[in-house]
């Protein structure tokens, strides 16, 4: 139970049913696709996901750790789901009294109108969310407007190609292109080549 | 000496542009990208005025190999050789989190020996990572002989992994399903004699690192972390320990065997380098007795893998999972979503270092001398290629 | 500061004296770990080039070559794995899975040269230094990436086969073939060792893919008897599989038969779509066993017209009148040949080719044409066809040869299981001995216990060198077949006590006399250890021949019979132009699957006579 | 041993070999298929070699001969002799060739016992290693094409 946060819960079932209550997700409990609002997902008793709104998340995030006691920002990442146009954020958000972590996931459009993918910046929230803003703008090309140096290159220098992390970037493709095979390699597939010595006029 | 407040990146930040370097009152200085500590390739911009640092930047990028990306068009079970690497001096962590995230959605039960045996490989690994450390520390003071000690020490426990794993840095042992091998033929007592050594040394440390004037002298109040910033910078570890935050995995959210052993969450007040150092000289004591513990509680036989589906063709269910464990540095994490295919959707690796080399220590810098800065950085314990993984 | 904190340093000085603790000599001196990760060894012997480790290999290090002195064979593909250093990480994934377990690593890790090229190279082909090296990574026990076991198939209890006719195995459930096919490395080597050459890694994906339809369409690309080999093919695939090197094979025969079984009428439909445009020329074949119909389903496909003459009154052949039905149901053999029938193909049952050219008329052992007219000759179709394909099998039986065999309790097994298939009860009683170790043998055996009758066995050699299958020969134990080996018979007499109703049999114990490497161990007869038994039924099946009497000799002698049978060429040609032949009268392995694999084979080649035919007309 | 001797096993010899080809021309007018007629055919040709080498042999001298002697399996005797006939198949053909070489290996056995003088007894041994050598010939392709599964 933890007693110094506004909700008291002492399972992930009960802290999904305030969500609920609060309006922050869908009642829903079937298992939907990742990316559909509303979507929850209880992994174990530890650990749940919940999918919501761009626009809702912020003031989720805010609440889950002024209110409920999250006040560990695991980490910020995205997946792409590239087939369906939508990255899908994740702000993994650790509460220390009851050790639990809740995921907090949000579908933003890969190529929003003109400003590209975007999405509200928390560094303000935590110090070290900048850095992961940085990333996530350098790697996945979504944008998190007035995060501290959020178009500066955090890991790339001189990188004009498409952000790497994307679906669409392909490592191998991109080495083939940019780099040369070693000389000297070439192989055979068992099959075939038993059928050219073993039965190649059949 | 700083007793940095909460600064807020944006502040730090424009206090940095402030800077007017055509005045003539300030220098930039660059250290690295060749090893600032001794634990990786990173580099930091250093603005200075006479030898105090008045802003610091991070770079990282030195060591960028794309493993989250790479993963991605791998195998689950292709992946398995490569997330060793990520990071250098403490690699098993990967492997355990990576397998541990794989199981879990995959319904895999691994068998109780091969947890003892993945236990036991962590807590060597934290042993010869914190042994690793104590030669950046001194090192980074101008103590480079009691560094070369830990380092020597180090590469007796690098022996015994050689001799259980087949590799003595990138072991490869935790495999989706349990572990690779068995204990070979007298490895407890040769693994006894390295601890005795081990502890014999630390005494010596002791003496030579913590009761040393010097050592005192510079790293006591340098780079003092003030609780209010454990939070929001996402401390954990030691780090946030010798703050007084007792925190620890093991015990929060114990795995595999921790429940069953005995050890102490060492914490301490102070919260400045020598109080980071006191904490992890503390642990490197605790992992002692964690290994004896589990060398004799450990069962003695029983099978050390679980058949898995054919690799070759091994398909994952749909889900996301995120596991974590205690690595000498802090929360290390794996965040694993499958798509239902053979091959990860999305592997994020969430190692301490990159909480605590880049956010952290730029706020930290300000104010410190710049001979401090390599220790300040150890002090951290930051391992810059799991950075950028 | 306290004086305690600048003199505390101090007390650790005596580390001065200590002996240095680097290695002086590192590349002489230390060796690996005995389970160190070093470079790799190849057993050339036993690895047979699957790949599997090219495959595993994350870097992509890995590349199959061929090497010199390595052949292909059935069973080895001659490949090697050649490593590249530049590129392997040594994670030793590839000794992992190791089919073979051939791969393993030295714990030597030093190799210095000024040539990168060196770094690529084929482990065990090029002598190494570490070569003979005894320590070294290799997989660890009781650790293993690929399932040894098999699915278990779930059969009937051999007590309640005793009670009937009905199929024992009782096929994989979706689960048990999916697990099944899981274990397969796709490696592709069963494909040489298959007669017919199926796609056999690719169906079994198509089973882990849930796509029965892809399944069932890859089968039939080479194999229109699906449904039949999937329960009796002799599985020369399983034989050669990598996983039968330190596991059991792939159940490669099961799940084919899993495909068969889950495949409904319209997956069958959908193959059928294939079929090219109608062609004119008409191909007579005789003989609608598993070769004839195979001739005739490629053929249709073709859009040949294709008339197939059977002197049994129902199709099959062998796979019918051979094995038995708790081996093979009617209906699913049915199922097999209605396909080929539903294309178009047109089946004459009870039409025996005769040769004779004068007698035109049926013979008074044949049977009526099925159309009611007359069958007509060998002669006629040759006349009145474009092309002939024969595949006449081997309906024969061989006789013991020995003295008494005319005795009237001698019934051979063929025409036991004949019989049966007739629907009629064979004159069996009590007590039967089966001559013989093949799969006639054990069919007529099985059959035997099924009718109530205490059977036992008597085969020349050891039971190692029957010739019957392995599982034949544990089914038939489990359900009470008795084996008496190194038996050689000697002659059947008539006791004057037994006055007919029984037979006598007196058979001799053998020794095996070891003939040198290349040959088998030859049985000699033992002349002072010589048995006698009385059976009720003596039942010889030890071998059976070609009928070729159909063929007139004129005729003959252009097709060319050597030793009783068909000289033919890779597709099916004889010696005259416009005639093919294939299975058992003209192959050499004589079971279903390389009679299926000669119709096929034959078909290409029909059809490129029949083209090669169409465009000389054309020019001339 | 007086050359005569020598010329006149010699001659005996070519004459069974001889019949034997007669024997097997006139069972191909018996037979009445092809494929009878061409396995007699392909045994006459062998019959017909073995004249070819014991002519060679004529003009040879007896130290030249060389001894190869085959083990017995008795493999074919306790099978019935067949009778020539038009409907023989495969494995009456055989029988008929494995008896007949049986025959012969026979009568050159009997005339070794009868005989001490080491060069007859040198020729004899190589003509009843020539026989059985046929024998298992024809002893071979018995098992592996007529009784396979035995």
């Amino acid at each position: 139970m933890n007693t110094s946060y506004q909700y008291s819960y002492t399972n992930i079932e009960e802290l999904l049913e305030i969500l609920v209550e609060k309006g922050f997700i869908a009642p829903a409990t079937e298992q939907q696709h990742a990316t559909v609002i509303g979507r929850r997902q209880v992994q174990s008793s530890d650990l749940a996901f919940v999918t919501v709104a761009p626009e809702a998340a912020r003031h989720l995030i805010l609440d889950l750790r002024d209110r409920f006691g999250f006040t560990h920002l695991v980490l910020l990442t995205a997946v792409d789901y590239i087939e369906e146009g939508k990255f899908l954020l994740t702000y993994l958000l650790h509460n220390y009294e009851l050790h639990h972590d809740i995921g907090v996931q949000v579908p933003i459009g890969r190529e929003a109108a003109e400003a590209g993918a975007s999405m509200e910046s928390i560094h303000d929230l935590w110090a070290q969310a900048g850095t992961y803003q940085r990333e996530l703008k350098e790697m996945f090309g979504i944008d998190f407007p007035g995060s501290p140096r959020v178009d500066e290159p955090f890991i790339l220098e001189g990188w004009d190609e498409v952000p790497p992390m994307r679906r669409e970037f392909d490592t191998k493709q991109y080495s083939e292109t940019t780099y040369f095979p070693r000389p000297g390699r070439s192989t055979n597939d068992p099959a075939d080549y038993m059928r050219q010595k073993l039965y190649p006029k059949e | 000496m700083t007793n940095a407040p909460i600064i807020p990146l944006t502040d730090n930040h424009q206090a940095g542009r402030r800077v007017d370097l055509s005045s003539g009152k300030y220098l930039k200085l660059w250290q690295g990208p060749q090893h600032p500590g001794i634990t990786g390739n990173m580099s930091l911009e250093l603005t200075v005025s006479g030898d105090e640092i008045v802003d610091l930047r991070t770079h990282v990028g030195y060591l960028h190999r794309g493993f989250e990306k790479l993963m991605e068009r791998r195998t689950y079970i292709q992946n398995f050789p490569i997330v060793c690497r990520i990071c250098v001096p403490e690699p098993d962590f990967n492997e355990y989190l990576y397998a541990a995230t794989v199981e879990e959605l995959a319904g895999i039960r691994v068998p109780e020996r091969a947890n003892w045996l993945r236990n036991l490989t962590l807590e060597m690994a934290r042993l010869a990572s914190f042994l690793q450390w104590i030669g950046g520390q001194t090192g980074a003071f101008g103590m480079g002989v009691i560094g070369q000690w830990g380092i020597t020490h180090r590469d007796y426990v690098l022996d015994l992994f050689e001799e259980l794993s087949g590799g003595r840095i990138y072991h490869m042992y935790i495999i989706p399903g349990g572990v690779r091998g068995e204990l070979p033929e007298g490895f407890e007592e040769r693994a006894r004699a390295v601890l005795d050594k081990v502890e014999n040394l630390l005494g010596d440390i002791e003496r030579a690192m913590f009761h040393n004037a010097v050592f005192k002298d510079r790293a006591k109040g340098l780079g003092v972390i003030p609780r209010e910033m454990i939070d929001s910078y996402g401390i954990t570890g030691p780090n946030a320990r010798a703050a007084g935050v007792a925190r620890d995995v093991r015990k929060d959210q114990p795995y595999l065997l921790y429940d069953q052993l005995d050890f102490d969450v060492v914490t301490a007040s102070g919260s400045d380098t020598y109080d980071r150092a006191w904490v992890r000289f503390q642990e490197i004591h605790q992992s002692l007795s964690l290994i004896r513990q589990m060398l004799t509680r450990m069962p003695k036989s029983g099978p050390i893998h679980t058949q898995l589906p054919n690799p070759l063709h091994w398909k994952i269910p749909a889900g996301q999972t995120y596991r974590r464990a205690e690595c000498t540095r802090g929360e290390y994490g794996y965040y694993l979503v499958s798509d239902g295919s053979g091959y990860p959707r999305r592997v994020y690796v969430r190692g301490p270092s990159y909480t605590h080399a880049v956010a952290l220590m730029e706020s930290m810098a300000v104010g410190a001398n710049i001979a401090d800065v390599a220790g300040l950085m150890v002090s951290f314990h930051t391992y810059p290629p799991e950075i950028e993984r | 500061m306290s004086l305690k904190d600048i003199l505390s340093p101090l007390t650790v000085w005596r580390r001065t004296a200590e002996k240095p603790y680097t290695v002086i000599d590192p590349i002489n001196d230390r060796p690996g770990a005995a389970r160190y990760r070093g470079f790799h060894k190849n057993d050339m012997e036993a690895c047979i080039g699957c790949g599997t480790c090219e495959t595993i290999c994350q870097n992509a290090a890995i590349d199959l070559v061929p090497v010199e002195g390595i052949e292909t064979t059935n069973g080895d593909s001659g490949l090697r794995p050649q490593i590249d250093y530049g590129r392997c990480c040594w994670c030793a994934l590839c000794v992992d899975i190791c089919t073979t377990s051939s791969l393993t690593m030295s714990n030597e890790y030093i190799w210095v040269d000024t040539d990168p090229e060196v770094f690529r190279f084929v482990p065990g082909a090029e002598n190494k230094p570490w070569d003979n090296s005894e320590l070294g990574y290799s997989r660890a026990e009781g650790y293993q990436l690929l399932d040894p076991e098999r699915v278990e198939m779930p059969e009937l209890e051999p007590d309640t086969r005793l009670t009937s006719f009905i199929e024992m195995v009782q096929g994989y459930s979706a689960e048990q073939a999916k697990k099944e096919a899981d274990r397969c490395v796709e490696c592709g080597i069963c494909m040489a060792a298959c007669p017919a050459h199926m796609d056999i890694p690719g169906y079994i994906k198509a089973i882990r893919e849930n796509d029965i339809n892809g399944g069932l369409a890859l089968m039939y690309q080479t194999n229109p008897f699906p449904a039949s080999c999937g329960r009796i093919c002799t599985h020369r695939c399983e034989e050669v599989c990598a996983i039968n090197h330190t596991g059991d094979p792939i159940a490669i025969r099961w799940l084919k038969r899993y495909i068969a079984d889950m495949a409904d009428e319209s997956d069958y439909q959908a193959i059928t779509k294939t079929a090219e445009p109608e062609r004119t020329e008409k191909v007579a074949i005789i003989g609608a066993g598993p070769g004839g119909l195979s001739a005739a389903y490629y053929l249709r496909l073709l859009g040949y017209q294709v008339t197939v003459f059977e002197a049994q009154p129902h199709g099959g052949g062998m796979l019918r009148y051979g094995i038995p039905e708790y081996r093979l149901p009617y209906d699913q053999l049915d199922k097999d040949i209605d396909l080929v029938a539903s294309l178009g193909v047109e089946i004459k049952y009870n039409t025996r080719i005769n040769g004779l050219k004068e007698s035109n008329g049926p013979k008074e052992s044949d049977g009526p044409g099925s159309d009611g007219g007359p069958a007509p000759s060998f002669e006629q179709l040759y006349q009145d066809y474009d092309a002939v394909f024969f595949s006449t099998g081997l309906p024969d039986p061989y006789t013991l040869g020995i003295q008494g065999e005319d005795h009237p309790r001698v019934i051979s097994g063929i025409s036991i299981l004949e019989d049966v298939t007739a629907g009629k009860t064979p004159d069996l009683r009590k007590s039967v001995a089966v001559v013989g170790g093949g799969n006639v043998a054990m069919d007529a055996a099985r059959t035997a216990r099924r009718m109530g009758c205490e059977v036992t066995v008597l085969y020349r050699r050891r039971e190692v060198d029957m010739p019957a299958d392995e599982e034949e020969i544990t089914e038939a134990k489990e359900e009470g077949v008795k084996f008496i080996t190194q038996a050689i018979p000697v002659r059947i007499e008539d006791k004057p006590e037994a006055k007919g109703e029984q037979a006598a049999f007196v058979w001799g114990e053998a020794e095996m006399v070891d003939q040198g490497e290349d040959r088998r161990p030859k049985p000699v007869l033992q002349e002072d250890k010589i048995h006698t038994d009385l059976f009720d039924t003596v039942v010889p099946a030890i071998g059976q021949g070609s009928s070729l009497d159909f063929i007139p000799e004129d005729m003959a002698a252009k097709i060319g019979i050597i030793k009783y049978k068909i000289k033919v060429g890779l597709h099916g040609e004889t010696g005259e132009p416009k005639i093919f032949a294939g299975g058992d009268i003209s192959n050499r392995l004589k079971d279903a699957i390389s009679a299926i694999a000669d119709g096929h084979r034959a078909a290409k080649g029909i059809d490129r006579y029949l083209r090669e035919n169409q465009s000389k007309k054309e020019t001339s | 041993m007086p050359d005569t001797q020598y010329s006149e096993i010699i001659d005996f010899a070519l004459k069974r070999e001889k019949e034997a080809v007669q024997f097997y021309t006139e069972l191909e007018h018996i037979a009445q298929f092809a494929s009878q007629k061409e396995l007699l055919g392909e045994i006459k040709g062998m019959e017909q070699g073995h004249v070819k080498i014991l002519e060679n042999l004529k003009t040879k001298s007896p130290e030249a001969i060389r001894v190869e002697r085959v083990p017995n399996f008795m493999a074919s005797t306790y099978l019935v002799e067949a009778q020539p006939a038009k409907d023989m198949n495969y494995q009456d053909i055989l029988i008929i060739a494995m008896k007949r070489e049986d025959r012969s290996h026979a009568l050159y056995e009997e005339l070794l016992q009868q005989t001490e003088n080491p060069e007859l007894r040198k020729i004899f041994e190589m003509l009843a290693g020539e026989e059985s050598k046929h024998k298992r010939f024809f002893e071979d392709l018995y098992d592996k094409y007529v009784q396979p599964d035995n």
